[in-house]
This record gives structure tokens, C-alpha cells and sequence, in this order.
């Protein structure tokens, strides 16, 4: 039951921990869960060790993105050459949005969301080496699920194992 | 301290007159909703400012505008998508035969190893 | 570490340009010749409300600013704006444009200007003429006691003055009533708004299962703590209004049907348990008096049942009228 | 005091990354790249901004609040800009 944690966690964040902040807790992070198990009920098979050790490296490059965007914006020659690049993408369901969105905040990359199980990834400089990049995080988001990659060119979101959370 | 805080809070205030701008200009619709989405991420920048120069008490409404801060950008996207409720996901594309400058160069498939 | 006069000088800065923004914002918003434009300007003006709110420390209307006027209002007219060109066949963001230069509109548009700014004028006039007061804030003050709740606001909401409050609720309602009432006939039992869908493992998908646990989260805490601190029923309404909205946007679940019994229900949930427990208290004192001792408890009630009405119309008044494939002739396209 | 000076540096850099979000979005020649810029600029604003004043926070609950506010809005932005390409991308297809 990690979102029951992970959502009472937030609820004290919010309330605090008197006494009625605690009562009310009682009341609406068990319907906060309730609602939670009904959008996602299978839960998605992520372990958060691995998650959490992916957050260093995601900080760094999308502070690195940050940086790089920075750069090509104040550069009076405006160096960008923009092109289109579609990625085939294996990961269930969950993982290609993840995905999506962490590129989008990494240097050089925005994606546009899938067309079946193919990721539409903008650059903005197509000198750069992007592709590379991106198999590392698709290798990485893989770590994190707890998904075996078997029959991955269909695309069937892997069952998950772990049972709900 | 909170001098300090007033005087960045200003100079982000300042950089989001270049939004207004772009919204003015355009020129596609997207252009002036992503100039309200610059809008809204510098509002909460200056709110976190505001809370650390007067009272902490404000994050709640630097949460509210994080919170609702892709809602806007939701319905402009479904507003634009073919039958004005859809999803744009949905929608079928080829970026090869829509943009200019383009290339395709089909990642490696994901090969299991 | 830093006197008083710095940061006097920089809140000065700051509240200079943030009048210029507000303002230019503004004036943006009703010179752009884009409707869509107008919308995104009208969003961006919201923001920057929020934040003058906040600088005056008005923080419960800053919370409100930020979830309706740069939140759910954007969406009501992001959708509204297509809606429109949709049944006009115009793109939306041209119909501004088509006007001529000269036509009896332009002269009303004048007359308009003029009126608002003598308005302005006199406003502003009245203002500067008011003699430095602290208004009730003393009065509330010493009987907040008896209220039941320690935010000001909250005891003059629903306690004090519950009579204005009781009202809007109603309001709410009767515009919702309004709204429902301009359907066609045809349309009557369809649900409200248009067809929603969403690729069922896209993003918008992801975005409508990972948020909606968090703000319920949110939405409750923004009611709950309006009894101490800024927040209040018409916050968190706004919020759990905005979660409903976007798990229909995902299309994860249906809009309500109007003819059901329980969205009925909720609806008016909050004003008929604020009138009788007003009604109640006229047995026992006065109508809409909270007895003291009971007070926080019938101020939780109400404001509980306010925040599902709140939540719920505000949600029906976004979604509108049922549109889609059996809404090709609009009233639009009459002649 | 050290906290103060880590904050202000934290913060000014932060600002950096707001004017280049705002440069790039008036620079940059089309929709596409102008999101690319938006996005990635601004959110490394926001997260030098919350993690500069995380050191200024009264409590903890404050500083929660700050990482709920980052997740918030990290999340928000790889939705919007991720919809927004999208849709954009779609735009320019019809109009063809």
C-alpha cells in the first residue's frame, strides 16, 4: 500500500499533525486511496528504490536542458536546426508518458506524444545526439518497473506482478 | 531579506511582459496558450517570492495555480483536436509530410537484450 | 539585516509594475482582434489579480482569484471560444476581425467607453475621498469569539452576514437552472457538454489518473482549514470542481445525466442544509443566528454541504449545454 | 548568514532561467521550438526558486509543500508541453 503512505504523507504536509488534522486525515486519505485504486487499479509496477535513484540523474539533466535552452536563447546567432525523430518504444503503457515528459525537459528534446507505440520527439538541434540519450532513459525507466521485457514489440503492457500498492 | 525578495519578485513580474507579448503577436493559438503557461509557472515563482518575503501561509496559492496550471492548456488542446472534445493523441499524424525541416530517422528498435 | 525603508522601496517597485501588468493585461484583453487571444489575456489577468490580492493580504480571495479566475474560468471560455466557432463556422479566432471600421457598433463601443470611464472616474473619486478607516475589522474581531471558527473571513461568511452567502449559493444554482434551461428540447436526457474521449494510454490519460488523488487531497484540506486560516468551501469547491472536470476530460468517466435524482441532489445539497439550519436557529433565536456553542460544528456542516454543491454546479456550469453530432444547426446558423 | 547567501544565489539563478524562458519564447522561430524553450527553461527557474527558499522555510510542513509545489508543476509541464507539441504538430498537419 505505498500510495496509502505516499497519500497520507501529503495530507500532513497539508494539515499538519494536530489532533483534527489527523481525524480529518482518517476520513479522506482512505477515500483519497479509494479514488486512486479506481484510475490506476492494477497499480504501476515501479519500485521506488529504483525510481529515486533515477531522480539524481533526471535533476541533472534536465537542469543541464535548462542550461543548454538558455544558451541557443540569449546566443545572438540563434543556433537551432529543429527536426522530427520517431522512437519506437517498448515500455507499458505509464512509461512511454513518463517518458514523453521527461524528455520533454531534457536537453534537446520534446515529445509529442505517441502515434501506437512510437514516440514523437522533437529536437532542436539535429547536430545534436539525442538518440543515444534517449535509449538510456528508456534503459533506465525499464530498471525501475519490475516488468520483465519479454514480447516488447507488441507493446502489451506488462502484467504487474507486484500486486496493487 | 525580504527586500530582496520584493526586488526578484519584481525583476520576474518584469520578465513576464515579454509573455504578454507573445500572446499579443501569436502568431498560432498554441503560441498564446504556452505564453499563458510562461504566465502561470513565473505567477507561482512570484508567489514562492511573496511567501518568503511576507507570509509562508501564501504556498497554498502558489499550490492552487500549480495545481489547475495544466487545466487551461487541457481544454486548448481538446478545443483543437478534431471533434472539440478529443484527445489530440488520438488524431493520426505523419510529421514527415507536415514539416519543413524534417528528417526521420527511425530510432533502433528496442530489441530485448 | 536589510532596513525597513529597502524593503519598503522594493515592495513599492513591485506593486508599480504589478499595476502595469494588471493594467496592460487588461487593456490587452479588450484591444486583441483574436477571441482567443482575449481568453488567454482574460487567464493571464487572473494571475496577476491573484497576486495583488495577495500583496493587500486579502489571502482567501487570492485562493479564489487563483482557482477561478486563472483556473476553471479559462477552461469555461477556452470552451466556450470553440464552441463558438464551431457553430458559427468560423475559426473563432477571426470573428472579432470581421467587423468594419465604422459601423454603429463602433459608435456604441464608444458611448460604452465613455460611460465606463466616467464610471472609473467617479469610482476613483469616492475612493480617494474616503476618510482612513479600518471598516468592521475591530467589530469582527471582538465578537469572532462567538463565531465558532478563528478565520475572519469564514465568521463573516457564514456566520455573520450568512445571509449574503446564502444567497450566492442560491445564485450559483439559478445560473446552472439558466444554463439548463437554454437547452433544446431534443437534447433534454443527454449529458451535459460534448462527447469526451481520450486515447486510453495517452498523456492527457496518465495526466487525469495521477492528479485527481492529490487534489481530492487538496480540496478537502482547502475547506477544512478555512475554519483557522484562509480557505474556505468556494476554494475547495473550485478544486474538487476542476478534479471532476479533468477525470471527465480523460475521459475516465462519463458526465453525470442531468435527470438523475443524486446529481440533483448534491446540487442543492449546500443551500438547503444552510437554510435549515438557519430556519432551526430562527426557533431558537434568530433566523441564520449559529448559537455559539454549536457554532463550528453547524459552520463545518454547512460549509461541507456547500463545498459538494459548489463543486458540483460549477462542474455542470463548465461542461454546458450536450453538443456533438446532433448539433449541427445551431442557433448560430440561423439567419 | 551562509543560508541567506545560498538562497540569493539559488534565486538569482533561478531568474536567470526565467528570462531565458521568456528570451526563447520571443526569440525562437516557431511554435515547436518556442515550447522547447518554455519548458525546460522555466521549470529549472522554478526549481532553483523552491530549492533556494526550502533554506528560508519556517517548518516543515513549508518545505513539504515546496516539493509538492515542484512535483506539481514538473508534472504539469511534461502534460502541457507534451499535449501542446501534440496539438501544434496536428495543427500544422491540417493546415497542409
Amino acid at each position: 500500500m505505498k500510495r496509502t503512505v505516499a497519500l497520507a504523507a501529503i495530507w500532513l504536509v497539508f494539515a499538519g499533525a494536530g489532533l483534527e488534522a489527523l481525524v480529518v486525515g482518517l476520513i479522506f486519505v482512505p477515500i483519497a486511496v479509494g479514488l486512486s485504486l479506481r484510475l490506476v487499479p492494477d497499480g504501476i509496477p515501479v519500485r521506488l528504490g529504483a525510481v529515486a535513484g533515477l531522480l539524481p540523474r533526471f535533476i541533472a539533466q534536465s537542469v543541464i536542458g535548462g542550461i543548454d535552452v538558455a544558451r541557443r536563447a540569449f546566443d545572438p546567432r540563434l543556433p537551432i536546426d529543429p527536426g522530427w525523430i520517431e522512437v519506437p518504444v517498448a515500455l507499458p503503457d505509464g512509461g512511454r508518458v513518463a517518458l514523453g515528459g521527461e524528455l520533454s525537459l531534457m536537453p534537446g528534446t520534446l515529445a509529442a506524444g505517441s502515434v501506437g507505440n512510437r514516440l514523437l520527439v522533437h529536437v532542436l538541434d539535429r547536430k545534436q545526439d539525442v538518440a543515444a540519450a534517449i535509449r538510456h532513459e528508456e534503459e533506465r525507466l525499464w530498471q525501475t518497473t519490475g516488468a520483465r521485457r519479454g514480447g516488447a514489440s507488441t507493446g502489451g503492457p506488462p502484467k504487474d506482478t507486484e500486486g496493487s500498492r | 531579506m525580504s527586500a530582496w525578495f520584493l526586488a526578484f519578485a519584481t525583476l520576474l513580474l518584469l520578465s513576464l511582459a515579454g509573455a504578454l507579448w507573445r500572446i499579443w503577436r501569436g502568431p498560432e493559438p498554441a503560441d498564446r496558450m504556452m505564453a499563458a503557461q510562461l504566465v502561470g509557472t513565473g505567477g507561482v515563482g512570484v508567489v514562492l517570492l511573496l511567501a518568503a518575503a511576507s507570509d509562508w501561509q501564501m504556498l497554498d496559492v502558489a499550490l492552487v495555480l500549480a495545481l489547475l496550471a495544466a487545466f487551461a492548456a487541457i481544454a486548448f488542446v481538446k478545443a483543437q483536436s478534431v471533434d472539440g472534445s478529443g484527445d489530440p493523441e488520438e488524431d493520426p499524424v505523419s510529421p514527415a509530410a507536415g514539416t519543413d525541416p524534417t528528417t526521420i530517422q527511425p530510432g533502433r528498435a528496442p530489441d530485448a537484450r | 539585516m536589510i532596513d525597513g525603508t529597502a524593503s519598503d522601496i522594493a515592495a513599492t517597485g513591485f506593486d508599480l509594475v504589478l499595476a502595469a501588468m494588471i493594467l496592460g493585461a487588461g487593456l490587452f484583453a479588450v484591444t486583441v482582434r483574436d477571441l482567443f487571444g482575449a481568453v488567454v489575456f482574460f487567464i493571464v489577468y487572473g494571475v496577476f489579480v491573484a497576486l495583488a490580492w495577495l500583496r493587500l493580504g486579502a489571502l482567501d480571495v487570492a485562493l479564489t482569484e487563483a482557482a477561478l479566475g486563472a483556473g476553471l474560468t479559462g477552461v469555461l471560455l477556452i470552451g466556450a471560444v470553440a464552441r463558438l466557432g464551431r457553430r458559427t463556422g468560423t475559426q473563432g479566432t477571426d470573428a472579432l476581425s470581421r467587423r468594419s471600421a465604422f459601423s454603429v457598433r463602433s459608435v456604441s463601443q464608444i458611448a460604452t467607453m465613455l460611460v465606463s470611464a466616467a464610471v472609473s472616474v467617479a469610482l476613483g473619486w469616492a475612493f480617494l475621498s474616503l476618510s482612513d478607516s479600518d471598516g468592521l475589522r475591530a467589530g469582527v474581531a471582538a465578537n469572532l469569539d462567538a463565531s465558532g471558527v478563528s478565520n475572519p473571513v469564514t465568521a463573516v461568511l457564514i456566520n455573520f452576514r450568512g445571509w449574503d452567502t446564502l444567497l450566492e449559493s442560491i445564485v450559483l444554482l439559478a445560473a446552472l437552472i439558466g444554463l439548463w434551461s437554454l437547452w433544446r428540447d431534443d437534447d433534454w436526457g443527454r449529458r451535459p457538454g460534448l462527447r469526451q474521449h481520450a486515447r486510453a494510454d495517452g498523456v492527457l490519460a496518465m495526466f487525469g489518473r495521477l492528479l485527481p488523488p492529490f487534489g481530492l487531497l487538496f480540496g478537502v484540506y482547502m475547506v477544512w482549514v478555512g475554519s483557522s486560516l484562509p480557505g474556505g468551501a468556494f476554494q475547495g469547491g473550485t478544486v474538487l470542481a476542476a478534479v471532476w472536470l479533468l477525470m471527465m476530460m480523460a475521459g475516465l468517466m462519463p458526465p453525470p445525466m442531468v435527470t438523475s435524482a443524486r446529481i440533483r441532489a448534491v446540487l442543492i445539497a449546500g443551500p438547503l442544509v444552510f437554510l435549515s439550519v438557519g430556519i432551526i436557529g430562527a426557533f431558537a433565536g434568530g433566523f441564520l443566528g449559529l448559537p455559539p456553542a454549536y457554532a463550528k460544528p453547524l459552520i463545518l456542516m454547512i460549509e461541507a454541504a456547500l463545498t459538494l454543491s459548489i463543486a458540483a454546479t460549477l462542474a455542470l456550469l463548465v461542461l454546458g449545454p450536450p453538443g456533438g453530432p446532433a448539433m449541427p444547426s445551431g442557433p448560430g446558423d440561423a439567419p | 548568514m551562509p543560508a541567506d547567501i545560498v538562497t540569493l544565489v539559488l534565486c538569482g539563478a533561478g531568474l536567470v532561467f526565467f528570462f531565458a524562458g521568456t528570451a526563447g519564447i520571443i526569440r525562437f522561430p516557431d511554435t515547436l521550438t518556442r515550447l522547447h524553450a518554455l519548458t525546460k527553461a522555466d521549470n529549472v527557474g522554478l526549481g532553483l526558486l523552491i530549492t533556494g527558499l526550502a533554506f528560508q522555510a519556517p517548518d516543515w510542513q513549508s518545505v513539504g509543500k515546496l516539493v509538492l509545489i515542484w512535483a506539481m508543476a514538473l508534472i504539469a509541464a511534461g502534460t502541457t508541453a507534451q499535449l501542446v507539441a501534440r496539438s501544434a504538430l496536428q495543427q500544422q498537419d491540417t493546415s497542409q
